[in-house]
């Protein structure tokens, strides 16, 4: 399978998502085809702004998937997951903004005729992923984390408030999952660094909420989250709760070392966990 | 005597049918949902019973447009007499494109009686499009 | 597999005479009604023999049809009367009784449609002129193509000269001089053609390649009219300078065989006009031509009828003011026909459009 | 036309107060009309619809000689018949009067006052031309059968069942369900008296069961409604209720004895189970079993079992029946098909079914009710009496996305809730609502009543309630998430117990209702009344009535007040004995008639037969509802409506145009 991908900006340094992402695409034969020249999406800063310059900066990727001949374009973030689908549904919406956005393009020496449909790389690995065969994993309770923007505000993906497919997802590679109540609360995202205290918080409470409900280790689906789960945790309260990336976690499914995922990676470590006898 | 575009003040008329778009143009005035005067409203009981008599004479007699309001596919008081009507809408429309009257100068459109608001909506958008249309071609003849 | 039969007489005529004579003689039917000579005039009227004696004046190959005879055979058919009937009919006078049928104003029942293969017919006075000439103008028309010429300018533009739902087919494309093919179309006309015991035959080789040569013809000039004449009414204007010279005699509308009205909403109260409403009108417009409603006659009657025109070309050949009112309906009624994906004759089943409706909307259909 | 009957006119606009008058110009309208055709004199006058504007009519027919009568005021929908009566008193045929809305469609729209006089002199010409065309019509009087029926037998259904029955007339009360009683069975204490609902209700149920006057249809439903007012011919269908009511003692035995057990009750809102074969409620009327088919082992599975069967003394089990129909003729019909509770599973944010302590206010019924579940004890799945609980106002009400309108009853039965809570248990009770609505007769003094009695009340929209716990002493609490809008802070507060005030919303199934009875929904489905404030129990369709919530959210006052409106209304029809028929039906003129069946194939009530021996369509004037179909289908205009004939209608559209 080939996925044309959209990496953004946190992809490529977060701890061990691109390692994770690419090991395990390896290991299912789903070809990467990174969108050349890429850049920001503009994630929801530049909404507020101004509403042409937002659409025409994300709709850049729809006019650079063109050329390559996919039909999808795939990321691994939930902010340029969310950015780029509210592009998408602007410009169906509004033929005017089309044209205009268009215009802009076509100044950039870009054609944009059609828009890609966008999806987020768990579906990829929700839809190629084998089911787990070993029992590795399966006492292995995971706290399956969302974050506020995958399935919000539109609702495609699954139900916005108690989604499920990722702990479906989880249980069916082989993981115990653990029900909590936090899966789509706001970590604080990109606000971290503004607003630090009240975004620990935030994080704070979703840790605090997933590990009480007995949990041994979170997985997310988006950088940002990631980093804002795992930093958020100073430890005076006990060990800290590893926080994954979906990735690692369904590259040990396949049998991966945690080294080849960048399980290293992690502020708080995952070793003691994830060492199974 | 050629008027310019903003001097023209359409004529339309409305055959409405009494229980959903007729109720609706009521509610609109008791809710004070204003809209252009163009419009002159005939009460029918039914879109069922609007004979294509009724469409011709009002373009010959000059109607810059005609619009036809019935009730909801499914709400029609008398069954399915909107479904009738709705069936001779596209022989109505080919007869008078094939005569010079752009086919959109003819709408059918679906109010039930609780729509106030739509009514106001369809009738406004509608007198805006043949304003946007200009006059009848059917205006100025002196026969007919 | 249909049946064929084949006579051959002195003369066309006689050949069809021999074979619709077999029909009352054998007491197969009870009447024929076909076109027929009177000793008046050699204008083919359509009439009702009931006596094998009296078929001596038919011709109903003759290029001539003062009527669109649907209406005569509408009339013999109103009800079941016992009485077995064949109606030798035109194919276009047999499209139009399949919509006077779906439209209750005759039966089929105990009905025998003998159908005309029709090269077409002539306007009246063009006949009468060619008929004081040649003294047998069916035989002529099929050998004289200058004659072929001299239809009318609907028949020119006619694809269906091939009858339909008849129950013989009677037919001289590719047959020999003088002789009439029959074919069989149904089985009713395949045991009355057995019955009548006419000498058997093959289907005539090259029959095909004829009625395609007429076919492509035909076509081309029905597109050819099509076009001309949307083009002249593509306005109101236009139209009205069309229709200029109309006298409101309605005899469009009397010669129309699908107009079916026992009488024209024209010609009641809803039209009739008073003299305060003319004055009002008048002052309105600042001139008022009288009669008024010329405009709306024609308007209204193709809303009535331009799902089930047949093409017949009737209401051209009896408009005193050489009114193309054929023209004009013909290419209207193409559309509507084409937007309800209906076909007038085409099935005595298929209902009228105005009188069925659906649950659903229709993609494409106004909202 | 001689000249005695000229046509000559009397046209009267009305200024309609301030209404039409200062927008409208009427006094110009009125001087342009008066030059027009035919128009005998042209006034304009305050009130039309008050009895000196009437009788001005009335005085100008006599000695001007009037024959037509023209009046631009509000809508023909208001005052159509205040007028016709006016005509018609004054001796000339009621049809000789035609209305022109210059208020809905004129005044009250239009900005400009020139516009809208031109407009309104439009309309009132095109009245004047339309009314020349009037024809005298007459109506005919057809008996009426001394029966209603009323369709659905909760306490709207009872009441109007009972005071229709009291009056004389034979009643068919039919209900779906096993039981009559409907929503208000299932409450324990009613607002604002705390009247035990089951101490006021079941003696009504039981007077519906003996009432001699009813006759009760339980477990049954509407089929076919055919016919019109005084003459409505129903289809009842019986399901199979697999006990035979005419033996059954209602002993229970069945019941006690069905090895089925754990069917989820319905009437329990979920919170209990029932056996298959089962009476909702111990108070159930008729007190006799239904067997639940889907759960039956003999009926749903196939499987040997009969232990019902084995031990009904009264052999009354019979597992063969089949739905029986029953055909009845009624002279009205009262709808009474109730609502049911919104389903806040939608609403995520609130954890309905996910967090068990989350409740309904129809379960917290059920909580509540000696028969319930708990048997009225107030306590949480694990059996402890909780010490806070928090009841969230407007749950599916009052909002865009899911019911825009207010549901009238929540905030006073969450008054309730918290009132018996803070009795039965003594917790701390947390009202979040948006506005307190309390109109009604002892409603402000039960709010003020319970906030005596310690119950908070927080004023603004609980955003989320979640499991999520701030303090490790909280574990198991859920906690509620909402801004105070009064104090500007966001409350987060733990509780045990959250009560779900829902809406209400049309029952389900009255869709196919109102498709059946011809009867319209608003926007949001409840059935439409004649008029929202003249006619809020009648229906566009002539002798059919509303009762209860199917027309809209009501408490139990409001509906049984309804209700005795709705019987008042049958009764009165019923009494009459006659109705007069409409008179703008359709007409065929068998002279123009070509006899092809055109009208017939149009027509959807069956009105049209075929005369063979004239060859011709003939009405049958009891069965046409005037809709026009056959009219628009007739090409020579033989078949016509009258009133709405082509020259009436043509000469409006002419003379709009002028």
């Amino acid at each position: 399978m080939k996925i044309c991908f959209y990496p953004g900006c946190s992809f490529a340094t977060s701890a061990g998502y691109r390692e994770s992402t690419e090991a395990v695409c390896r290991k299912l034969d789903i070809e990467l085809n990174e969108i050349p020249d890429w850049n920001c999406c503009g994630a929801t800063v530049m909404f507020g702004d101004n509403k042409l310059r937002a659409t025409a900066l994300a709709a850049r990727h729809f006019a650079l998937v063109q050329p390559m001949g996919f039909a999808e374009l795939v990321t691994g973030c939930n902010a340029c997951y969310a950015t780029l689908r509210k592009a998408a549904r602007l410009l169906a919406a509004d033929e005017e903004l089309f044209r205009k956005t268009q215009a802009v393009l076509h100044n950039l020496g870009l054609d944009l005729d059609r828009i890609p449909k966008i999806r987020h790389l768990l579906e990829v690995l929700v839809e190629a992923m084998p089911d787990s065969t070993s029992d590795k994993y399966k006492t292995l309770a995971v706290g399956a984390y969302y974050g506020c923007q995958l399935t919000r505000p539109d609702q495609e993906l699954d139900k916005g408030n108690y989604p499920q497919i990722l702990e479906h997802f989880l249980s069916r590679i082989g993981f115990a999952v653990q029900e909590h109540s936090a899966s789509t609360r706001c970590c604080g995202a990109s606000h971290a660094v503004i607003y630090q205290n009240e975004c620990q918080g935030l994080s704070q409470r979703i840790i605090g909420e997933i590990k009480g409900k007995g949990a041994q280790v979170i997985t997310t689906v988006c950088p940002l989250c990631q980093f804002n789960l795992d930093l958020a945790q100073n430890q005076k309260n006990g060990p800290g709760l590893p926080v994954t990336y979906f990735t690692q976690l369904a590259g040990l499914a396949l049998g991966l070392a945690p080294a080849e995922l960048g399980l290293n990676k992690l502020l708080v470590s995952a070793d003691k966990v994830l060492t199974r006898p | 005597m050629v008027k310019s575009m903003s001097d023209f003040q359409p004529k339309i008329i409305a055959l409405v049918c009494n229980w959903c778009t007729y109720t609706a143009a009521d509610l609109a005035g008791t809710s004070r949902l204003g809209y252009p005067a163009n419009i002159r409203m005939v009460r029918m009981m039914c879109t069922g019973m609007i004979d294509p008599k009724y469409i011709l004479k009002a373009f010959l007699d000059g109607a810059d447009g005609v619009f036809i309001g019935g009730c909801h596919p499914g709400d029609c008081h008398y069954i399915n007499g909107n479904l009738k009507f709705r069936k001779r809408m596209p022989g109505m429309e080919t007869i008078i494109k094939q005569f010079g009257f752009d086919e959109n100068r003819l709408r059918l459109r679906w109010i039930g009686a609780s729509e106030g608001p739509e009514f106001q909506h369809h009738i406004t958008d509608f007198i805006q499009t043949i304003q946007e249309m200009g006059p009848s071609p059917a205006q100025g003849l002196m026969v007919l | 597999m249909s049946v064929y039969a084949m006579v051959k007489e002195k003369s066309l005529t006689e050949a069809v005479k021999t074979a619709l004579t077999r029909l009352l003689s054998q007491d197969l039917v009870d009447a024929v009604l076909v076109a027929a000579k009177s000793p008046y005039s050699a204008l083919p009227m359509p009439t009702l023999v009931a006596e094998a004696s009296a078929m001596d004046g038919i011709d109903p190959l003759a290029p001539a049809a003062p009527f669109n005879a649907a209406r005569q055979a509408a009339t013999v058919s109103r009800q079941a009367t016992g009485k077995r009937l064949a109606l030798v009919l035109r194919p276009c006078e047999i499209r139009a009784l399949i919509e006077l049928v779906k439209l209750n104003q005759c039966t089929l029942e105990n009905v025998v449609i003998i159908g005309i293969e029709c090269l077409g017919r002539m306007e009246n006075e063009v006949f009468l002129n060619h008929a004081a000439v040649h003294a047998d103008m069916a035989a002529e028309f099929q050998k004289n193509t200058s004659l072929q010429d001299d239809i009318t300018r609907t028949c020119k533009m006619c694809e269906q000269f091939t009858p339909t739902h008849a129950d013989i087919v009677m037919s001289t494309l590719g047959a020999p001089e003088n002789a009439v093919l029959f074919a069989s179309g149904t089985e009713t006309g395949e045991a009355l053609l057995k019955e009548l015991g006419l000498p058997t035959a093959e289907n005539p080789a090259g029959s095909e390649t004829v009625t395609r040569q007429l076919l492509e013809k035909r076509a081309a000039c029905k597109k050819e009219v099509f076009a001309e004449t949307s083009e002249k009414i593509n306005s109101i204007e236009k139209f009205e300078q069309m229709i200029a010279t109309c006298l409101n005699c309605y005899n469009c509308r009397q010669a129309c065989p699908v107009c079916y009205c026992r009488e024209c909403v024209f010609l009641t109260d809803v039209f009739a006009a008073r003299p305060e409403a003319l004055l009002r009108r008048a002052q309105k417009r600042g001139a008022v031509k009288l009669p008024t409603d010329t405009t709306m006659f024609h308007l209204t009657r193709l809303s009535h009828i331009a799902h089930s025109c047949v093409g017949c070309g009737q209401c051209s050949s009896v408009c005193p003011s050489n009114i193309p009112v054929a023209d004009i309906f013909t290419t209207v009624a193409a559309q509507v026909q084409a937007r309800y994906d209906y076909v007038p004759g085409r099935d005595v089943g298929e209902p009228i459009p105005y009188l069925m409706f659906e649950e659903k909307q229709k993609s494409g259909e106004s909202k | 036309m001689t000249t005695q009957n000229k046509p000559r006119i009397g046209v009267y606009i009305c200024h309609c107060g301030m209404n039409i008058a200062p927008r409208v110009d009427v006094e110009e309208v009125a001087r342009f009309i008066q030059e027009l055709d035919h128009v005998a004199v042209a006034r304009d006058y305050k009130f039309m619809c008050s009895n000196p504007g009437q009788d001005m009519i009335i005085h100008d027919i006599k000695e001007l000689g009037l024959n037509r009568v023209v009046v631009a005021s509000c809508s023909p929908r208001m005052h159509e018949k205040t007028f016709r009566n006016a005509v018609k008193t004054a001796g000339l045929n009621p049809y000789y009067f035609q209305m022109a809305n210059i208020r809905e469609q004129v005044s009250w729209v239009t900005k400009d006052s020139r516009e809208a006089t031109e407009k309104a002199k439009s309309l009132v010409a095109a009245a004047v031309g339309r009314v020349f065309f009037h024809q005298p019509l007459d109506t005919r009087e057809v008996t009426v059968a001394k029966s209603v029926l009323v369709i659905g037998g909760g306490i709207a259904g009872m009441q109007a069942a009972l005071t229709s029955a009291n009056a004389g007339y034979q009643v068919y009360l039919v209900e779906r369900e096993p039981s009559i009683g409907g929503h208000m069975a299932k409450f324990d204490k009613t607002f604002p008296t705390l009247d035990c609902a089951a101490c006021i209700m079941t003696p009504k149920m039981v007077d519906v069961l003996q009432h001699p006057g009813i006759t009760l249809f339980t477990w049954s439903e509407v089929e076919k409604v055919e016919g019109f007012i005084g003459n409505f011919e129903v289809t009842v269908k019986k399901k199979p209720r697999y006990v035979d009511e005419t033996k059954c003692t209602g002993c229970g035995t069945c019941m006690q004895k069905c090895p089925t057990k754990k069917v989820i009750s319905e009437f329990n809102e979920g919170l209990s189970y029932r056996t298959a074969i089962y009476t909702p409620f111990p108070q159930a009327v008729p007190n006799v079993p239904v067997i639940d088919a889907d759960h039956c082992r003999v009926l749903g599975q196939n499987k040997k079992c009969g232990v019902c069967a084995k031990f009904c003394e009264t052999k009354a089990i019979d597992f063969e029946q089949k739905p029986e129909f029953v055909t009845l003729k009624a002279g009205a019909i009262i709808t009474a098909t109730g609502f049911q509770a919104f389903n806040p599973t939608s609403l995520e944010q609130y954890g309905y079914g996910r967090f068990p302590e989350v409740y309904t206010s129809l379960e917290f019924e059920r909580l509540n009710n000696a028969t319930g579940p708990t048997s009225g004890k107030v306590v949480m799945k694990n059996g402890k009496v909780p010490e806070r609980v928090a009841i969230i106002h407007c749950v599916g009400s009052r909002d865009t996305r899911h019911r825009k309108y207010c549901s009238r009853v929540c905030c006073m039965y969450s008054m309730k809730f918290a009132h018996l809570l803070r009795e039965k248990t003594g917790a701390e009770v947390w009202e979040f609502y948006i506005d307190i609505r309390s109109p009604g007769k002892l409603y402000e003094e039960f709010y003020n009543r319970v906030q005596e009695e310690g119950v908070r009340f927080i004023r603004g929209r609980v955003a989320e309630i979640t499991d999520i716990i701030d303090d490790p002493g909280d574990q198991g609490r859920l906690t509620v998430i909402a801004e105070s809008t009064l104090t500007r802070r966001t409350v987060r507060l733990p509780v045990d117990m959250v009560v779900l005030s829902v809406g209400l919303e049309p029952a389900k199934g009255s869709e196919d209702i109102g498709r059946l009875l011809g009867l319209s929904r608003d926007g949001d489905g409840w059935f439409n009344e004649l008029h929202a404030k003249l006619a809020p129990v009648a229906t566009p369709i002539n002798g059919i009535f509303l009762a209860g919530c199917c027309q809209g959210p009501k408490d139990i006052p409001d509906t049984v007040a309804q209700s005795m409106g709705a019987a008042g209304e049958a009764i009165a029809l019923l009494a009459r004995g006659k109705v007069t028929t409409q008179a703008e039906i359709s007409r065929i003129d068998p002279d123009l008639c070509s006899g092809c069946k055109s009208c017939i194939e149009s027509c959807t009530y069956s009105a049209i037969r075929f005369d063979e021996a004239r060859k011709v369509a003939v009405v049958n004037e009891a069965l046409c509802m005037g809709c026009g179909s056959c009219a628009a289908a007739c090409p020579s205009s033989a078949a016509g409506v009258k009133h709405f004939t082509d020259k009436q209608v043509m000469a409006e559209i002419e003379a709009l145009l002028m």
